[in-house]
């Protein structure tokens, strides 16, 4: 598996609510070969602090060469990339970790919460480009509030996936978390569950699958330094209780072989 | 030092000796940055390093330290990643074998607790094919002396090295720890036992704190201190220690382009390692080569080891001897 | 640890005491990085401050070091100012004056090559109206023992502490210098000998070296490095410190906000100073002590004073007490 | 005196030549209680590195409450506010330090080398407003090239002073040093001279105006922590052999009161 380390060219910057963003990046070599659910680490400045690059989950590429990363501001790297303009450089380097694994042979159920819904539009894109039809697959969004997820519509539309929402004040879709939904309904039978966001809504999808008997894939996150297995301090304990790399053997898991705090 | 200038369409020889040990150029990369190497396979030419310097590797597996691990700091990064390692059997079996095929020199980073710990590496170091050298962390606690680091105690950092010494079949490198009172002890004691080279320096003992959770950033409470932060504490260790030993000095601590490389080899080093540099960019030991390279040529040396120890102390004779001189205010 | 919680329009209590000082708030400034604090007086509120403490002082007026004093490094900078200052007496009348009529507590920072000098200054500052505490810094050279820094010995670091504390009417603070093996020894030592509260860390010694001219940066060689840079390394000392000690430790190192100072009272400081960030903010230290005021009222505490070692480490026993931890690798 | 901190709006981005560059801030605290001769101190980035604020000499100010810098790319800092773009604001700190000591009763013969440019015109300004006529009064400047100040004689030009230039290569004005021009002319008698530029120009200047006996004024640089006095480090030896610090006695000196080395 090729890596690239490239000077990406920002050609497109925006803003979807207070905090987040999605920046398009020139980069056509990792462009050329990334797969959903892998990551690039991005360097934020220029100078020696922040010092570290930062993951992001790339949220979709495209023929064109570019690859989106979709990011909330919740620190010091973030805040330099939110105020990054168009025609600026950034240093990226990936693809980086292990993807998604798509199971073309059965149905899929992918749910994203929060920021997790970055790198599923990268799987819808791809889920649905080697399945021809994905009319019978259902993503499921969940977020705080509607403004979180509504820019983002229009984006997986045209795949023809079934969407559903969830908000956390019920300002879109089912009033609740995107759980709930699958709790909820009839899944398609002997389907396959993909899921990113935050650790809890991971912990419960995790049960929810383990319960029903359903292969279930998850994106994690670890405070990461290279990123490509050097530093080895981006370790998460696995099921076995021996300590996983999140940026080489995931950050995608199949959620049996972590451990989860309930 | 050598003077001859260089010639019209002549290469300069960026050749250094470590002991017997001679490397093609003056940059290695240093323990726990740089994985195995193969990890950077596809992000650089790992044949242009002066030599690749392994993750240290103990006696038996380690699992590491529990997450939270690393942290960043200003200008610098705290890991406490526990000497997480596959222990040197699984070592010898499963990673030699690519790393020797790299055509370059590799050394192998050692560590234990106890003086049988590390001798018995160094004995099963021995004769495997490919390992050119031995780094021996000496930062390491002595679980027989209650946990003090070997590495702040000249007698124990002194038995480390006579220990791995002992047993080894090629020149023993000792790392040593910057967190002592005055380094130029360790360094002698370990000259005397029979260090081929030292490098210097290890990570300074730092600590994070999340104000939020009002707990210790990393699950270990304290881990060490990398990166260009302590990039001043490293040259002013290496200066101290260049002048006090007559085996080759390595220099370590927040290197990430050529001129960080050659301002250590002025202050004496005759070579020097890449650590955190590494993932901030993957081919930084690369473009540190090429920097050395180009400067080299720039100043028509012939030989890079020119420069080795060329600091120039003349005009500043009188403060640097005056009684304020070990002090800094 | 005080849990009352703050009732609505109660404003929370920011004093701290440092033995039998009394401090408004946890904010002092560093010495040698608020002159005589008169500097400020346009870009700041000085009556803010929990205290000020100004520029080390030492028996007889000293001239400093020949430029170049100070350079930029990492998220930190070098000086080797040479203890310049105006010398005992001419502080006292020249500067007291001023100071004393802030209203807040003037400490002043003391300095010398031998325990003789440390008396005489501590003599001449004795009924001087508006001193309100000494900090002795040790960092200095011993001359009669051969130029090694009274800081680095416990013995030494003692004697220098009981020599203070002999002719002082006011508490001794005693700031420790961080380039030793184990702060705890010296720490201990101090507070034996009398002292009624501890600070640090004084700077890291660490070098610059300029590619171009081959020399290095600072006329006198090595500096003293601070800011943003050492802040790892500091709060790990007072945390260490702050353990082994019944008396206050005040945090230094990199503090630049609200934020930084409350991780020091969390690691176990009772109160801070404020370095470096005078130069890059000179409302700096006003600005933490708002931050640390809203801070408090935030979080509804009733005193501040609830947060000192208020580190919690329940969770992380395991790894804490396991006998990698006084390594970090 | 007073002194203020300020977050100066940039209004105007002016690039001259490569690498010199004039930045218009507004500030009006800080431009209205400045004297020629002063400088500020300027933090470059946001972050933590570079840490230490960089000092500049106010190159003018107006009565609309801006000031400018005029300023070379040297190194970090530089490199930094040569990128920053209208509208950003920047962390300002001044007036300090002492400037020009204005002796009206005299002719003014003021010389500035390279960037020591810089100061030079709010000195003129100010020369020229108090003396109401400066037609008799002289200015030169000098520089390595014609496009180093050209660009900046228009600004010169308003007040009547007379001009002469002198480049290192001819292509403007004399072939030489600025101080070449002086050497080779009468000055206007009982003048009082005024200079800034690197070191060995006002070694020559100081050395100049000694065996003439004319009283000179230059402004001399020196590395800056705080830039106010309060941490010692810009020490520069006085011709007493004591150190004097240049935030605070400068960084205008009467030549004779400094050590000067040939
Ligand atoms: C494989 C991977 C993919 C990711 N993909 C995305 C993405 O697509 N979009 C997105 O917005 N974010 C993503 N993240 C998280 C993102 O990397 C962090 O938000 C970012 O590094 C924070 O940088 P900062 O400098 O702004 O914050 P900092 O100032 O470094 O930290 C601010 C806060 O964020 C926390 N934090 C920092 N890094 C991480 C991290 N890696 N994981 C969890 N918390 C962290 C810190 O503990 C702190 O509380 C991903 C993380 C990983 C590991
Ligand atoms: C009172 C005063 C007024 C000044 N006015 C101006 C001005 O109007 N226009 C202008 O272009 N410059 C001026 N300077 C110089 C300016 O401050 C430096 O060029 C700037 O600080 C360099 O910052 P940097 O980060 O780009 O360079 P750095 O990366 O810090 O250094 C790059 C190189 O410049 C040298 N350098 C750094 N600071 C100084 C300094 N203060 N003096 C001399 N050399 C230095 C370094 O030694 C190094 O070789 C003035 C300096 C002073 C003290
Ligand atoms: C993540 C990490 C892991 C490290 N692991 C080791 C190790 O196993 N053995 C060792 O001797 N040094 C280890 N070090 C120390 C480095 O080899 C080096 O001495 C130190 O980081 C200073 O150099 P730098 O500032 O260039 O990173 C490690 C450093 C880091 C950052
Ligand atoms: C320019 C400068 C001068 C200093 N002078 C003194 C001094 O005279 N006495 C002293 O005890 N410490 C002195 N210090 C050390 C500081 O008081 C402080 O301990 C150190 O800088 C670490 O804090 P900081 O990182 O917040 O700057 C000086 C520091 C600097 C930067
Ligand atoms: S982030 Fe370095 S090993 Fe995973
Ligand atoms: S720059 Fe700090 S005293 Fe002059």
């Amino acid at each position: 598996m090729s890596q690239y380390q490239e000077n990406a060219t920002v050609t497109h910057v925006e803003q979807f609510t207070a905090t987040n963003y999605r920046l398009t990046l020139d980069c056509p070599a990792v462009a050329g070969s990334a797969r959903p659910g892998q990551f690039v680490m991005i360097r934020t400045g220029r100078g020696k602090d922040p010092l570290l690059r930062r993951p992001f989950s790339i949220h979709q590429t495209s023929r064109d060469g570019t690859i989106q990363i979709y990011f909330k501001v919740v620190g010091r790297g973030t805040d330099i990339l939110a105020h990054v303009k168009k025609q600026e450089t950034l240093s990226i380097f990936g693809p980086l970790g292990r993807g998604y694994r798509l199971n073309t042979g059965t149905p899929s159920v992918i749910v994203g919460g929060g920021l997790g819904i970055a790198p599923l539009l990268f799987l819808v894109q791809e889920n649905c480009r080697v399945k021809k039809d994905c009319t019978e697959d259902l993503i499921v969004l969940g977020a705080r509030e509607r403004i979180e997820i509504e820019p983002l519509l229009d984006d997986f539309r045209p795949f023809g996936i079934r969407i559903m929402t969830a908000t956390d004040d019920g300002s879109l879709g089912h009033h609740g978390f995107a759980l709930g939904i699958l709790e909820s309904m009839q899944l398609p039978s002997g389907c396959t569950v993909y899921g990113c966001g935050p650790e809890p809504m991971l912990a419960g999808l995790s049960s929810f699958c383990a319960s029903r008997g359903l292969p279930c894939q998850v994106s994690v996150e670890s405070v990461m330094a290279c990123g490509m297995g050097a530093c080895l301090g981006c370790s998460r304990p696995d099921s076995k209780g021996n300590y996983t790399h999140v940026c080489l053997n995931g950050p995608v898991y199949n959620a049996e072989d972590l451990q989860w705090k309930m | 030092m050598e003077n001859v200038s260089l010639q019209e369409g002549q290469v300069p020889d960026l050749r250094v000796n470590i002991g017997s040990l001679e490397l093609a150029n003056p940059v290695m990369t240093a323990s726990g940055t740089f994985g195995y190497a193969r990890e950077f396979e596809n992000l650089m030419n790992l044949h242009r390093l002066g030599a690749v310097i392994v993750k240290g590797i103990s006696l038996h597996p380690r699992a590491g330290n529990p997450p939270q691990r690393i942290m960043e700091t200003a200008c610098g990064m705290l890991n406490a990643i526990g000497l997480q390692n596959v222990g040197v059997d699984r070592f010898i079996t499963e990673k030699m074998n690519y790393l020797a095929g790299l055509n370059i020199p590799v050394i192998v980073n050692i560590l234990g607790d106890s003086l049988a710990e590390y001798e018995e590496i160094t004995k099963r170091l021995a004769g495997v094919p490919g390992v050119a050298g031995i780094e021996v962390n000496i930062s390491c606690p002595n679980v027989k002396k209650g946990g003090v680091a070997f590495g702040t105690d000249p007698a124990m950092a002194a038995a480390v090295t006579a220990a791995v010494k002992n047993k080894a079949d090629v020149p023993v490198m000792v790392k040593l720890s910057p967190n002592v009172t005055d380094i130029t002890l360790i360094a002698r004691a370990v000259e005397q036992a029979g260090a081929d080279s030292i490098s210097l320096i290890n990570t300074l003992i730092g600590m994070g704190i999340d104000l939020k959770t009002r707990r210790p950033v990393l699950a270990n409470v304290i881990g060490g201190l990398s990166g260009p932060a302590i990039k001043p504490v490293a040259l002013r260790m290496v200066f101290e220690v260049a002048r006090v030993v007559s085996i080759p000095v390595i220099g370590i601590g927040g290197i990430e382009s050529a001129e960080d490389a050659l301002e250590f080899m002025l202050a004496g080093a005759t070579a020097v390692q890449i650590g955190t540099a590494n993932f901030v960019n993957p081919r930084a030991s690369e473009d540190v080569v090429d920097g050395i390279s180009a400067y080299a040529a720039n100043e028509k040396l012939t030989s890079i080891r020119s420069i080795i120890g060329g600091l120039r102390l003349d005009s500043l004779k009188d403060h640097a001897t005056s009684s304020h001189n070990p002090v800094a205010k």
